[in-house]
Parts: C-alpha cells; structure tokens; sequence
C-alpha cells in the first residue's frame, strides 16, 4: 500500500512537471534549439573547413549538450522554490529522495532526450559516419540522464542564491568533466576505429553511480535551502 | 478621394475579413496555373545542364523557396512595424499569419539546398555562410513563433513579437552580404539587375514562373490562414457584408 | 523534349532520388500547409460556434 | 495531540521566543498573534517540521515529530504565505496537482466543487493562475483546506488579500474542521471571528 | 537641471545595480569562472593537439564569451520584474531607454568587462601571439557592450515567460551571429597576417547601431512585459 | 485633480469595468473597494499608467496622462502589492536607491528616520531585507511614503501582512498627506481609519 501511494505520488510529480512542459508546447522544442544554434556557433566562429569540422565535431556536439542541459537546470527547482510549491513537497509524506528522482526523470524527458533524438542529424551535419553516429546517440543516452542527476543536486543547492544561473554552473560544470570525457572519448575513439565500448561502459557506471548517490544529496540540499 | 476604393477601410479586421475571402480563390488558381506552366518548362523545355547534369533542376524549388524565406520575413517585420506604429490589429494578424510559410519556406529552402548538395558537393551540409545564415533565418522564423505562443495574453504576445521581428531584419542584410564577406561554396547571385543572366533563358525562365507562383500561392495561404486568426481572436464576430458560415449555421441551429 | 522515355524521366539522369525527394518534400509542405489551415479554420469555426451557444445558453437561462 | 515543548528560536543574532510551551487539544484552534516580526511564521514553520527548533520539540500525539517524519507530514496540511502554485497551470490543474501529491488525491469534480467552495466561479477554473487576481491566487490556495482530511492544519496569515465573503466562508470552513475532531494552528493579524470556547490566543513578544 | 537629474536617475541605476553585485562579492567573478570553464571543457572533448587548438583558439573563446554573456542575462531584469523593481523603474520620471541603457552598462560592467581583461590569457592557453592578442582583447572590448545591448533586448521580452532561460538563447543567438562573425574574423584574420582592421570597424559599426536601437527596443519591450 | 473619464478595462475575456468616471479633489483620497477580481488593482495601474486603459482616459490636472508621460510619472508614488525591493540590500539601501532613483534623493539620516516612523528599529535596518518578516518587508516598501513629496500616492493594499500598531501609523500619515494637499488612491479590504469627508469610496461590482 506505501509502495503504490510512493508510485502515486513520484508520477503525480512527473505528470504534473510534464504537463507544465505540454502547456508550453515549445519548451521540449527549446533545449533542442539551443543545441542546434550553438552547434551552428562554432562553423561560424572557427571557420568552415571540413577536415576540421570532422576532427572537433564530437566534442562540439558533447559540449553543446552539456551546456544545454545545464541552461536547463534553473527550471528543476527555482519556480516550484519561488511560488512555494518545494514547501509542499518536502511536506508529502514519501522520501523526499524518491519525489526528487521523479523530478529528474521529467527534467531528462524534456530536455534531455530530445537532444538524444536530434544528435544523429547533427552529427551527420559535421561528416560523422554510420557507426559513429550510433555510438554518439549510445553516449548522449547514457550520458544526459547522468548531467540531469549531478546538474539537480547543484540547482537545489543554490536555490535563493542571487546569481545562480552562473553559480550553478561553476558548481556542476567541474562534475560533468567526467561524463563529457567519456562521452567525447568514445565518439572519437569509434571514429578513430577503435570502437567506443570501454568509453560506454565507463558511462554506464558513471549513471549507475548517479543514480544512486544524486537523489539522496539533492533531497538534503533541497531541506537546507528551506530551512 | 471620391473616385476609387476608400482603401482605409480595409484596415478593420471587419472589413477585411470578406475581402480576403473574395480574393484567395483567384490567388489560388493562377498561382496553381504558374506552377503547372513552370513545372512543364523546368522539366520539358529546359536544358541538361552541361555541368551537373540533370541534378540541376532541383534549381526550379531550390531558388524559389530561398527567395521566398528572405522576402516574407522582411514582409513580416514590415507588418510588424506598421503594427506597432499605428496601434493596428490587423497589422499584427497579418505578421502572425505570415510566420509560419515564412518558416515553412526556410525549411523547404534547406532541404532542397541540401538534397542539392550531396551529388554536387557531395556533402549533405557544409558550414558555408549562405548555409548557415539560411539556418539562422529559420531560427528566427522560430524565434518569433515560439515567443508568440510563449506569451498568454494576445496583445502582449503580438507586441512582443512585433519588437522582436523588428529587431532581426537587421540581420536580413547581413544575411545576404556573408557570401560576399566570406568566400563561399555557395555559389553567390546569379541573377542581378546590373550583370543580366548568365543562365540559359528557358531555365531562367521556368525559374521565375515558379518564383511568382510561389509568391501568389504565399499570399492565397496568408489571406486564409489571416482569416483564422480573425475568427480565433475576435470573441464577437462582427463581419459586415459577408456573414461567416459561423453564425449562419449558428442561426439555423436557433 | 529530352526524355526518351518515363523511366529515363524518372531516373532524371541517375540524379532521381535527389531531384524528386526535392519536388515531392516542396509539394508535400504545400498540400499539409493546406490541410492544416482547413482543419484549423474548421476548429476554429467549431469553437466559436460552441462559444455563441454557450454565451447565448447562459444569458436565457 | 499537537504540544509544543519549551521551544527555543533564534533567526541571526535575534532570540524570537524562548522556552514557549503550548498545547492544542482536537477541536481546537490556536491563534498566533503578536507583531511584525515577533516570529509567529518560524513558529508555524517549525510546527510544520520544514525549520527545526533550535531548544525543545514538537509532540504530535505524545511523539516527537522529528522522529515521526513522513508519519506527520501525513497528518498535516500546511498553507504558508506562499500560495504554493504554478502561474502557468489553472486553479483546476494547481489544486487537483496539489491534492495528488499531497497524497489525497481528488476527483475533477471534488476540485471544482472546492473552488467553488472557496467563491471561485467556473470560468475561472480554466484560467491560467498567473493572470488571477492577488485574492483570487490566495483562494486557489485555500481551496484544498475544502479537499483536505487531514486533522491538523497550519495556516499562515490565510485570510490576507481576501475580500470579506471569503473571509467568512473560509472562516465558517475552519469552524466546520474543529467541529470534527479538527485542530488548526492560525497566524493571523485580524480577528478569526470563531466561538471563543475553541480558539485559543497566544501572543508572541516581539 | 533635467540633464542633471537624467543623469542622477542612470547613475543610480548603475551605482545600486554595482552595489547589488558587490553585495555577492562572487558575481562578478561569476562569468570569468565560466568562460573559463568552457574554454578548458573543449581541449577535454576535442583533444589536445596544438595545431588544431591554434586553429579554433579564436573561434572557441568568441563562442565561450557569448554563451557567458548569455547565461548572465537572465540577471538584467528577471529580479527586478519578480520584486517589483521594475514597475518602479517605468515610473520614474525619465525617459525608460535611457534608464534601460543604465542598466545594461551595469551588466556589462559586471559580466562583459572581466572577460575582456581575462582574455589575454585564455589566448595564449590556445597560443595566439602577440598581435593577435591585442585584436581579440580589441575585438572583445567592442564586441561584448555589443552583446549586452542585443541581449537586453532578448531578456526583455521573455519576462515572465515560462522556460525563458532557453526561449532567451532562442532570441538572442541569432541575433549575435553578426557579432561572432566579426569577433572571430578579426581575431583569424591576424592571425593570418591579413591584419583584422576590416572587422574591428564592423563590429564597431555594430556596436554603434545597437547603442543607437537596443535601448528603445528594450524599453518597448519592457512596458509590453509590464502592461 | 485626478480625473478619471468613461474608463474601460477588459482582461483576456473578461469586461472589467466600462465608463467608470471619478473625480479625486485635492485633500481627498479614493478607496477603491471591491470583491476579489474586480479590477481594483487594475484600475490603480490605469491611474499609474502602467496600464493603457482600454477605453477613455486619465485627466492629471486636466491633461491627459499620456500626453504628460514623464512629467506625470514626477507627480506619483505607486506602492504595488510587490514590495519593489531587493532581497540582498539592506531596507535602508533598498529605501535610499529607489528615492534617488524616483528622483527625490533623501540623506542616510532621512532614510534612517522614515524606517523608524515606520516602526522598523535601527537594528534592522542593516539586515539583509530577506531575512525579514512579510510585515517588516512590507513596511520598508511603505516607508517611502515618509520621504514622497509627490501630490499624488496610489497604494495597492498597503495594510497587507501589517500588525495593528502598523496600520494606524501609516493611516496617520495618509492623514497628514491629506492636510497637506495631497491626494490618494488606496485599494484596501479593510477600513480605512479617516475621517468621512476626506474619504471618496468607490465600489467596484466585478
Ligand atoms: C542546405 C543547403 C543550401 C541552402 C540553405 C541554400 C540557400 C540558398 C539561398 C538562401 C539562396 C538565395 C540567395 C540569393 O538569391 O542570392 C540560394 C540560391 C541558390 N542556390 Fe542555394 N542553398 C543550398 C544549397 C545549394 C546547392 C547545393 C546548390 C548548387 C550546387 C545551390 C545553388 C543555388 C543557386 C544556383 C542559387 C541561385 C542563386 C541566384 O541566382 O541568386 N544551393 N540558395
Ligand atoms: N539572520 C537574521 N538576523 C537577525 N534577525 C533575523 C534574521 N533572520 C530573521 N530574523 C528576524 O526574525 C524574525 C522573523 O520573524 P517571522 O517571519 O517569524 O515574523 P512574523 O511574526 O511572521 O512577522 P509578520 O507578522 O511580519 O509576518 C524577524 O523579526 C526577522 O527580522
Ligand atoms: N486573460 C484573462 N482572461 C480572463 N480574465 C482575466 C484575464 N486576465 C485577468 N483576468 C481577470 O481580471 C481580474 C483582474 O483583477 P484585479 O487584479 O484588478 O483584481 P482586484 O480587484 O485587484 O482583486 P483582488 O482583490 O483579488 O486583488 C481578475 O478577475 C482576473 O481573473
Ligand atoms: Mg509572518
Ligand atoms: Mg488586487
């Protein structure tokens, strides 16, 4: 009976951050877009060249990824901080972990996945071939979820601090280190021909770890900013 | 002023309504005749291309399209502005209704530029200005819709993106002059009033037929889709001479 | 006229695939353009005739 | 059920209150008065549990609450000076949202008929919340105390920017809650116009 | 006495919005820390090799300024319209472009200018020379008011939108592509030699027209947000 | 001197109010009463002219105040339901920065001064202002009332989250706003201590 009130109240979450995503039909769009313009930036700044288009591509596209989920993390906590809705759900009587996680998995089915769907085009924009391509997806899909968990405990613990779109940044950015140098690795190594499997797995674990450890220290940062 | 049409009396939502209905039918057809008529010539009179073979005549959309992106969205911003200045309902419809054909055509120039671009170039995409800027423009297309739908309250959201289109004709220009900063795969204008064409004149032909139709066809889905937002926007339908299949309907239900 | 045949017309010289992905994309946008305006001048139509009776519903009763 | 033990509060340098003791029987309703800044909404928050004491405990039912945890975030209903909303969802969505997480989930029509409790007519219930008026917001807010079936309920300030009608209703509302067996702790700067025999004044000393 | 009141009125603006700054002593090192980071993410994701790190040097930190400025807009004006600052602002008895041209040399003050004196720096990590380095600090110094001025615009109009960190990106990126063009055309055509005067005008040729426009683009979109 | 003439205000769908005319004399203030939603508050951003009236117009002295623009804005002190300041100032910086800014430039003392008529003790006055309690928040916002020398003041509910001791204070210097000449327009749920004939209600019907 706890199990499934639990379940009820993490997808009430989801449901309802989702819904507030429908209601903005654009926002799924917006990460999406970010990706695509800043991946576009860089032909623009560092000039046309194909080889070398090719040669930095893969970390091009990484970097934008990171970045687009980390512009997107001011929308897991602040609002529900500032219109008193995080109040109410440290007060739901389920661990604050499991609501958090919940509040997760919607950040990543908003912004983090459609930036997975749209990487093979990008990726064929820079000249990557068929399998490397699958192995850039491979890592976006391993990886984001990673970015969402880690960028979640850093928007929670800024929460009322002024400045925090940047502060958030320097907190997170040096944890997604990791995650991009596997992630980048591993779409070069393919391409290089050495297959990406070690680079994936390491993701894997990465996630692995995430899971477990971000929703609990999260949780604890999110009672801190209420207290 | 006595003789001809009072066109100010066009500038109502009201007024307009019917008029826009009187005229879709006509810019419809011919737009659908230039289209057959160039069509015929693009594929029938026009040469093989002695350099890229028969590839070339994705030209006949390609060009079109490409044109057709630029212009509309300076059209758009050119309502905007009117909008803004004179505190006009219409002028903002007129700009909503615009966008999204604007986009649609930015997105068609793309993907035919791009279709042309593996056998020529043999690259689907390469990051050459014209190209990119291309690509910008759809962004900005985006930019204007997705702040439009952004925005709850009409007035606000019409406003908002009025200003905004404002701004981003200035990149307009710079769009169309990067070729020129830039040398470029992109192959740079062709057509121009000063030099004349250097293309066979059936091709140039069939080209501008097609231009013109897309032109006509543009304005024919406007007027309708200026007519939606009429019916969407306005809560009391207040339409003079033509009364809307809307109330007449409602009055039959009474 | 410098087609032999409909084949070699739609081969368009080995480029077929290219030019005609071009001209059905071009037109497909064009029919969907036009379908979606008719299905939204028919909504909205529908609403705004929901909304007359409804308004008229409330100010009889 | 709900006791306050020699609770001890300091926000910076200042000492609100100290060694403050006070117990709140099932029908009953506790009054927090006092002025500005006397410290009646840390009181309430550390009812609530979100801000923990910094001497003494709170009893629910003879328990510490901090040792209760999600058991009490169970019995518990708490409408702070936040209304707790999104702007871009409606009344309906916010409050039927609420409800859910809550853990008291609520049917479309138990929502309207709430917000219709609460003097909200149904054109409203489908507009987004952010273009309500102040006491429109704050009578979303209110609208779960006709959802809730929770025996406590901590309300801060409820009644500010309400017109006098939903002053009254929302009064009547918490007059019906304490008929039932109900408690309510109230912050408030008016008068709760209740029977005396069931409210209960505590004035914090700035 | 009008003018000098106008000026009491801006220099207001600017001393609270640098005291507001100061009172988070971090803030200003905020975009410095950022740049930072995302210049030294692309060696991670892209790889070392001197030679291509020379050849996207300029385009990588022109790109990495941009986004930093980017990520700050969200502080022009979002706080102030949440606390009601901003209604205030319309109504003070000047006229709003200028207020708003105020608060934009705030913000550059605060996030521009560290990224101009930082840099130096950041070039010689990507081993440009002597010369160039002055052209990208010149570059720079023309082209971030220049990114402050568009980007006032974009945050302007998405006040109080919801998902308006990326709807602002959407905005604002097109519009800076002018800008990054130039920046980082200046910047490689010294490299090469060709010296980067031709795009050191234009970017002040862009510099001038925003100066000229953004304020009252912004101070339009500014009362539409209130009204 | 503040007219206004055959208002109309619709939101979204929603007719607000149409042809409302009222007259405020010098010396006189305007309670606009109201049930929640009726328009009161926009009605107050039509005075300030934050919001273009749909309809009709505002007279300032019998010019319409969108032909005086600036020089109307000079003439007014608007005090929304948003506090309008800082979190991370101190209230008297946050008092100082929007006098100067309103262009009526006030001294360290007077500030000082007006948060202590006010009520806020000197201690506070150096907190950072969101460590403050919602009345306390309240009552900086209010404290510019003590240095306006502007004829004209539109307050938006301003006894919200205020103690008794509060109210009255600030009911006093409206009081004296009033003898001077001034003229007022307060959006208020509650009653207004003043005496009649200095008072104009206007009921709004949502
Ligand atoms: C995705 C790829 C492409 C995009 C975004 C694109 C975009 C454009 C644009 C915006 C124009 C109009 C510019 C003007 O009038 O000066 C244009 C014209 C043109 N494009 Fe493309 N293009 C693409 C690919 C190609 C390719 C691959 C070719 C041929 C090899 C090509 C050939 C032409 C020609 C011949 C014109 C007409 C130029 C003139 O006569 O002015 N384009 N394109
Ligand atoms: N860091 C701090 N340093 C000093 N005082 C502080 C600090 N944080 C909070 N305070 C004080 O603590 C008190 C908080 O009180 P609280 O919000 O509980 O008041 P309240 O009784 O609810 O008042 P109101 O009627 O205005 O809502 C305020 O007086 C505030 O000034
Ligand atoms: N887009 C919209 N569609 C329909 N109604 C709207 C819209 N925007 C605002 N409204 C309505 O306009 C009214 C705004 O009223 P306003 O804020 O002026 O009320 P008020 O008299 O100040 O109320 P309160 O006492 O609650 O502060 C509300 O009833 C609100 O529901
Ligand atoms: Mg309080
Ligand atoms: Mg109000």
């Amino acid at each position: 009976m706890s199990g499934s009130s639990m379940w009820e109240a993490v997808s009430g979450i989801i449901r309802r951050d989702l819904l507030l995503a429908m209601r903005r039909r654009s926002d799924a769009a917006m990460s999406v877009f970010f990706l695509v313009i800043v991946v576009s930036l860089f032909p623009l700044g560092v000039g046309p060249e194909p080889a070398v288009l090719r040669t930095i591509g893969p970390g091009v596209l990484w970097v934008a990824a990171l970045l687009a989920c980390l512009l997107s993390l001011g929308r897991v906590f602040t609002a529900d901080y500032l219109d008193g809705v995080l109040e109410q759900m440290v007060l739901i009587p389920q661990p604050l972990a499991l609501l958090v996680g919940g509040k997760v998995v919607a950040h990543w089915v908003i912004s983090g996945f459609p930036i997975v769907l749209l990487s093979p085009l990008l990726g064929l924009q820079f000249g990557l071939s068929g399998e490397s391509l699958g192995v850039l997806v491979m890592s976006l899909l391993l990886g984001t979820p990673t970015l969402s968990m880690i960028g979640a405990i850093g928007a929670a613990l800024v929460l009322g601090v002024r400045g925090s779109g940047l502060l958030v940044a320097l907190l997170v950015l040096p944890l997604y280190v990791p995650v991009l140098i596997f992630g980048a690795g591993a779409v070069t190594s393919s391409m290089a021909g050495i297959g990406g499997e070690a680079n994936l797995s390491l993701l894997g674990a990465c996630l692995v770890l995430s899971l477990f450890l971000a929703p609990w220290a999260t949780a604890a940062a999110l009672r801190i900013a209420l207290e | 002023m006595s003789t001809g049409i009072n066109w100010l009396k066009y500038s109502s939502p009201q007024a307009f309504y019917p008029l826009a209905g009187h005229l879709i039918p006509w810019f419809a057809c011919v737009a659908v005749a230039l289209m057959g008529v160039g069509l015929y010539m693009g594929f029938f009179v026009a040469p093989t291309d002695f350099q890229q073979g028969e590839a070339y005549r994705i030209i006949f959309v390609h060009v079109p399209a490409a044109w057709m992106s630029m212009f509309l969205y300076v059209v758009m911003a050119v309502w905007a502005g009117i909008g803004m200045g004179l505190n006009a309902r219409l002028s903002f419809m007129m700009a909503q209704a615009i966008a999204p054909t604007g986009a649609m055509f930015t997105f068609l120039a793309l993907l035919t530029g791009a279709m042309w671009g593996k056998p020529t170039w043999g690259a689907w995409w390469v990051w050459d200005a014209r190209l990119t800027s291309e690509l910008i423009l759809l962004f900005q297309y985006a930019g204007v819709m997705l702040l439009r739908t952004s925005i709850d309250d009409v007035r606000r959201a019409d406003r908002a993106s009025a200003v905004f289109a404002l701004v981003g004709v200035v990149n307009v220009p710079i769009i169309y002059f990067s070729v020129q900063w830039w040398n470029t795969l992109h192959q740079g204008a062709s057509v121009s009033m000063a030099t004349g064409s250097k293309m066979a004149s059936t091709m140039l032909t069939a080209m501008l037929l097609m231009t013109v139709a897309f032109w006509l066809y543009s304005i024919a889905v406007i007027l309708a889709r200026v007519r939606c937002v009429m019916i969407e926007r306005e809560s009391s339908p207040v339409w003079n001479d033509e009364k809307p299949a809307v109330i007449q309907e409602t009055v039959e239900a009474r | 006229m410098q087609w032999g045949s409909a084949s070699e017309f739609f081969a368009m010289g080995g480029y077929g695939l290219y030019v005609w992905t071009s001209f059905v994309a071009t037109a497909l946008c064009m029919v969907w353009e036009v379908l979606a305006l008719w299905r939204r001048r028919a909504a909205a139509c529908a609403e705004q005739r929901a909304a007359l009776l409804g308004g008229t519903d409330e100010t009889t009763a | 059920m709900l006791q306050a033990v020699a609770l001890r509060c300091s926000r910076g340098e200042r000492r609100l209150f100290t060694d403050l003791s006070v117990k709140v029987e099932r029908g009953s309703l506790l009054a927090v008065v006092g002025e500005n800044g006397s410290g009646k909404t840390s009181l309430l928050r550390i009812f609530s549990s979100l801000l923990p004491p910094e001497q003494g405990s709170v009893l629910w039912g003879g328990q510490d609450i901090h040792q209760l945890k999600e058991l009490y975030s169970g019995q518990l209903t708490y409408i702070g000076h936040l209304n707790g909303m999104k702007d871009d969802l409606t009344p309906l969505e916010n409050l039927m949202s609420a409800m859910s997480l809550a853990g008291e989930p609520c049917s479309n029509n138990g929502a309207k008929e709430a917000l219709e409790g609460i003097g909200l007519k149904r054109p409203i219930h489908h507009l987004p919340s952010k273009v309500l008026s102040q006491g429109q917001k704050r009578r979303v807010a209110l609208a779960r105390l006709w959802l809730s079936t929770r025996p406590l309920w901590l309300l801060d300030e409820p009644f500010t920017s309400l017109d006098q009608a939903a002053t009254d209703v929302v009064t009547q509302r918490l007059l019906m809650h304490l008929q039932r067996g109900g408690l309510a702790v109230v912050v408030t700067h008016q008068e709760v116009a209740l029977p005396t025999e069931v409210v209960q004044r505590l004035r914090l000393m700035g």
